[in-house]
């Protein structure tokens, strides 16, 4: 029998507290490589801030959090978390486009300025991205000449050319038009199938339950229940879960 | 971004910490920069005013000429700096000027912080100028009533103090004469001769005059840092040379100051010692 | 012709006739001898010196002080302003403490104290420098501008939204990065009419420095009245006011209609 | 310490002085300050109801005032209104007086400066008062006279509390130009202590102090109004 192989990301016991405010109360959860994994839950259950920790942009009080070879808890600079954010990438609700910048311009920065790679590469990696989200003839405007939809494909073009490992999602349609949803679903939809490894915050729960490999239920903090789709959504059996999924279903 | 900010006060602290008034004897560094640097007055006829052309001219700035030639030769530069009472004897301790030759009068107060060099001129202290119909006519009755005046002036404090006066004072002349003109005060208290030259111009003298005249006569010297021996020596030789050779005594009429037996005699005594 | 620049010009020529009409008033039948007073005197007012060929001060030295202080606020109070919103509490409240004691000062005080704190002759490296009176002037004025200089670009960065420092940090922008490539890009054109209000503010001010010793038009002016007495007073003062007013006027107006465009485009965009 | 002498503050001569000139400072500082608040109300007032003719000349005025130094305009109004008839004679002695004092012209040459931007101040409070309110009032039957002082001003002026603060505090400021014209406030008697004792920088060093802490706790009292009078969903004008 094969040794089994160890989870790309691993959270063990995470706590972390804003002031007197504790938002995460011990959260564990684990996600193994090329599965996607979605994260549910009323607002202010700490859902966003799990995915704010596993990139570093939070740091947590205590546990521990592993991505691939990075113990991310050990990561105290900016510079120490680069090679981090070199192998996760984040998707964030409000697109977070540079408006001073263009769309091709936007993709290649961090590329370019931060991983120093060479700039032919990232410009044809960029273009070949932009492409597959069917904005190939976009790349010369500025974000705010895009609609929402247009906007947070970019934004994840953007996060692609990273070259991640991993990619964080988080509530990434809760600000778009509902005719826009799902342009930017069917391009997760695509990366889930390719085998990328995708964290995702929603509140799409039919998408969550088509796409995801397994999907954790956060309340008050803590994990109250994790399962795969089909068993979470069909067979609840924490009360609060069910009483969250009679309130959005 | 707030790594740059803490350097600053560093660098800062760095450049004061190296910083200092330079300790070589003035009159070496003088002769060597070859520039001397005079403190005048520049609103005050006649000692130090500007002409028509706005060239600045006067009695001391003819004087200041002189010493400075003497002193960094023909090639070297004469750097005539404004000042007025206030700020002179700063200026001089703080090294911006080597010299003043400002009006300055001798007391005990100033020759604690500066030396004296030989004295030029004998000027009539304060006097008072007031209206012609003015009820003022001695230093007794200013009791509570409001003079213009300079700030740094000698006398101000004994006109408060001695005399019970309200003083308002300015720190220059031409704000002082204007705030007299407009009916702020009731009399001007400053320096004789520049009173009585304000009383030749037209339409002053017809309207004003020297209600009471000064109680003292003050000698008036030039200004220089302290313990500067050789450079003292190197300007009071520069006066005394002027003397003789009648700078003053020309001066004096030249600029429509009378004539006065105290310029004349030291150009004698000066002649006579041998310069 | 647009609104505003109607308006501008009816402001900008309604003052100038104010002026004149207290000129008028003032001298009434001695207005032309008043005129060529100020006509033989307008060089030494402007650039302090008797012909047009060499330049000694006056305005000009205003403006020289004003835009060496404005370089010097600017540099400082970059940093200021960043250590203001900087992560560590120690920093950032010393910086805020600073910005309130230098926003506190008052400006005329603070040239005094400037020129007696420095000394007049710097050595510095062996080198012996002299700190002239403009040059204390200009760190003078810088101490309160930097303050507003550094309030400004706090203001300007914190215009910029959260989550633009949040998604650069997460593409592995540094600080220092993040603030040159993508917030201050962002901030400084929202930032620019507040640096032009500041700028006239302290061009303002420097009419302060007629206490050190310098030879700005006002002290110039004070020389000028001493010297051809004090009837033309009033048309000398009356002289640098409308100097004052022709060079900050059309500051503080394109300053307005920047800041109205901007207001616009936001709501806009 | 750093060979600095503070020993002159134990001089009765000096504390009294200071005492003195505090006062004047504090009075000029008051009298303007309240001066300018009011300048402000009804220069808003001329300009929100586009007042005919005093409306443009108020814009002029403002433009005049905010544009020009107000240590010019102080040496204007304290050395020339005289001359352009401002003065009177007095009847006891038949001498030609200036109407104003040299502590009017002072408080004249801070109202006209920061009285012109209170007008401004108070002006962007009132434009920022939503429409909504305004046309709610209207149609209820409120005249614009009535909106205005109801509704429109009350809002404005707790508004711009925060803006208000710092025009006031650049009046404490900007008075330290008094000593200029003799006006015995505390830099005049500040400037006097200096020439007699020759500490120049301990001098002025205190003087600063003494300036910062006043803005200071002004400034803190007016954070504290600021709050007291703050309507809860409004935002502050900055």
């Amino acid at each position: 029998m094969a040794e089994p192989i160890p989870p790309i990301v691993q959270l063990t016991d995470v706590r972390k507290a804003f002031g007197s405010v504790e938002v995460l109360k011990g959260i564990s959860m684990e996600v193994d490589a090329g599965n996607v994994v979605c994260i549910i839950g009323p607002s202010g259950s700490g859902k966003s801030t799990v995915l704010r920790c596993i990139n570093g942009l939070v740091s947590i009080n205590s546990g521990s959090i592993r991505v691939d070879t990075h113990q991310v808890e050990t990561l105290r600079t900016e510079k120490m978390l680069v090679p981090l954010r070199h192998d996760v990438s984040m998707v964030f609700q409000q697109y977070n486009l540079f408006p001073h910048k263009t769309v091709l311009e936007n993709v290649l920065m961090a590329p370019i300025q931060v991983l120093k790679r060479n700039p032919d590469e990232v410009r044809s990696l960029a273009e070949s991205l932009l492409a597959k989200v069917q904005l190939a003839d976009r790349g010369d405007a500025y974000p705010g000449q895009l609609s929402g939809g247009q906007q947070q494909r970019v934004a994840i073009v953007r996060a692609l050319a990273m070259e991640p490992k991993v990619m964080l999602f988080d509530e990434v349609t809760a600000a778009l038009d509902p005719e826009m949803v799902k342009e930017v679903l069917g391009v997760i939809r695509d990366l889930a199938n390719e085998g990328m490894t995708c964290i995702l915050v929603t509140h799409e729960m039919r998408f969550a339950e088509e796409i995801a490999d397994r999907v954790y239920f956060t309340d008050g903090g803590i994990i109250v229940e994790h399962a795969p789709p089909k068993q979470l959504f069909h067979n609840p059996e924490d009360p609060r879960l069910r009483a969250f999924l009679d309130k959005v279903l | 971004m707030h790594k740059t900010f803490w350097k600053m006060p560093l660098i800062l602290a760095t450049a004061v910490g190296l910083a200092g008034v330079a300790s070589a004897d003035q009159l070496d560094s003088v002769k060597e920069r070859g520039v001397l640097s005079i403190g005048i007055k520049n609103d005050y006829r006649p000692f130090g005013y500007l002409d028509e052309n706005g060239e600045v001219t006067g009695f001391e700035i003819d004087l200041a000429t002189y010493i400075g030639e003497k002193i960094v030769g023909p090639e070297g530069e004469v750097e005539l700096v404004p000042v007025v009472a206030s700020n002179r004897i700063e200026l001089l301790k703080a090294g911006r000027i080597d010299l003043i030759l400002a009006t300055l009068g001798v007391n005990e107060d100033r020759a604690k912080v500066i030396d004296f060099t030989e004295e030029f001129y004998n000027m009539a202290g304060i006097v008072l100028m007031a209206p012609n119909d003015t009820d003022l006519a001695s230093w007794d009755q200013v009791a509570g009533k409001k003079l213009c005046g300079i700030q740094g002036n000698l006398y101000n404090r004994a006109l408060q103090e001695t005399y019970g006066a309200e003083l308002m004072l300015f720190t220059g002349t031409a704000e002082m004469f204007s705030a007299y003109e407009d009916g702020r005060c009731v009399a001007v208290a400053y320096d004789g001769p520049m009173l009585n030259l304000k009383l030749a111009e037209q339409g002053w003298g017809e309207k004003n005059k020297i209600a009471v005249e000064t109680f003292d006569y003050i000698p008036i010297a030039g200004g220089a840092r302290k313990g500067e021996e050789r450079f003292l020596q190197a300007v009071n030789e520069a006066i005394q040379s002027a003397e003789a050779a009648n700078l003053l005594v020309e001066a004096e009429a030249k600029y429509s100051m009378g004539s006065s037996a105290y310029v004349n005699d030291r150009a004698e005594a000066a002649r006579k010692a041998g310069y | 012709m647009s609104r505003e620049l109607t308006h501008a010009l009816i402001g900008f020529f309604g003052v100038i006739a104010v002026l004149g009409g207290v000129f008028l008033a003032a001298y009434g039948g001695d207005s032309l001898d008043a005129v060529i007073v100020l006509t033989n005197r307008a060089s030494l007012l402007l650039i302090g010196s008797n012909s047009f060929d060499s330049v000694g001060g006056g305005f000009l030295a205003n403006i020289g002080i004003s835009l060496a202080s404005m370089v010097v606020a600017t540099v400082l109070g970059v940093s200021l302003g960043g250590a203001t919103t900087a992560p560590n509490p120690m920093v950032r409240n010393t910086a805020i403490l600073v910005v309130n004691l230098m926003r506190n000062s008052p400006w005329l005080v603070v040239l005094y104290a400037m020129l007696y704190l420095i000394p007049f002759r710097l050595s510095i490296f062996g080198t012996e420098y002299w700190v002239s009176p403009a040059a204390k002037a200009v760190v003078g004025l810088s101490v309160p501008v930097t303050a507003y200089m550094s309030e400004v670009f706090r203001a300007g960065i914190q215009s910029v939204p959260d989550g633009q420092w949040e998604s650069a940090r997460a593409l592995g922008y540094r600080r220092g990065a993040i603030l040159r490539r993508i917030i201050l890009p962002q901030a400084l054109p929202q930032m620019i009419p507040n640096i032009m209000t500041t700028y006239a503010m302290l061009f303002i001010g420097t009419s302060l420095v007629v206490v050190t010793g310098t030879k700005d038009v006002l002290s110039v002016a004070k020389t000028v009245i001493a010297s051809d007495g004090d009837d033309y007073a009033t048309a000398v003062y009356l002289f640098v006011l409308l100097l004052f007013f022709i060079y900050c006027y059309p500051i503080a107006t394109a300053s307005r209609a920047i800041e109205q465009k901007i207001r616009k485009a936001g709501l806009h965009g | 310490m750093f060979g600095f002498d503070f020993s002159w503050l134990g001089d009765p001569l000096y504390q009294s002085w200071f005492m003195k000139g505090l006062a004047t400072t504090l009075l000029l500082s008051v009298v303007a300050g309240i001066l300018s608040i009011l300048i402000g109300i009804v220069g808003a007032a001329i300009l929100h109801f586009r007042t005919p003719f005093l409306a443009p000349f108020t814009v002029i005025l403002i433009d005049l005032f905010r544009n020009t130094p107000p240590l010019v305009q102080l040496f204007f109004f304290y050395f020339m209104l005289s001359d352009v008839g401002f003065s009177f004679t007095d009847p006891l002695t038949g001498a030609s007086m200036p109407v104003f004092s040299g502590f009017t012209c002072v408080v004249l040459s801070l109202c006209t400066f920061n009285g012109a931007i209170a007008i401004e101040i108070i002006r962007s409070g009132i434009s920022s008062v939503p429409s909504q309110t305004v046309e709610g009032a209207r149609s209820l039957g409120y005249t614009r006279r009535q909106v205005f002082l109801t509704m429109e001003l009350p809002l404005a002026l707790r508004m711009t509390v925060p803006l208000m603060t710092n025009n006031i505090v650049s009046i404490i400021k900007t008075s330290a130009q008094a000593s200029l014209v003799a006006v015995t406030d505390i830099t005049y008697y500040a400037t006097q202590a200096m020439l007699e004792t020759f500490l120049n920088i301990e001098v002025m060093m205190v003087l600063w102090l003494i300036y910062v802490a006043i803005a200071t706790i002004v400034s803190l009292g007016a954070r504290a109004i600021s709050r007291a009078v703050r309507i809860p969903g409004y935002g502050l004008v900055s």
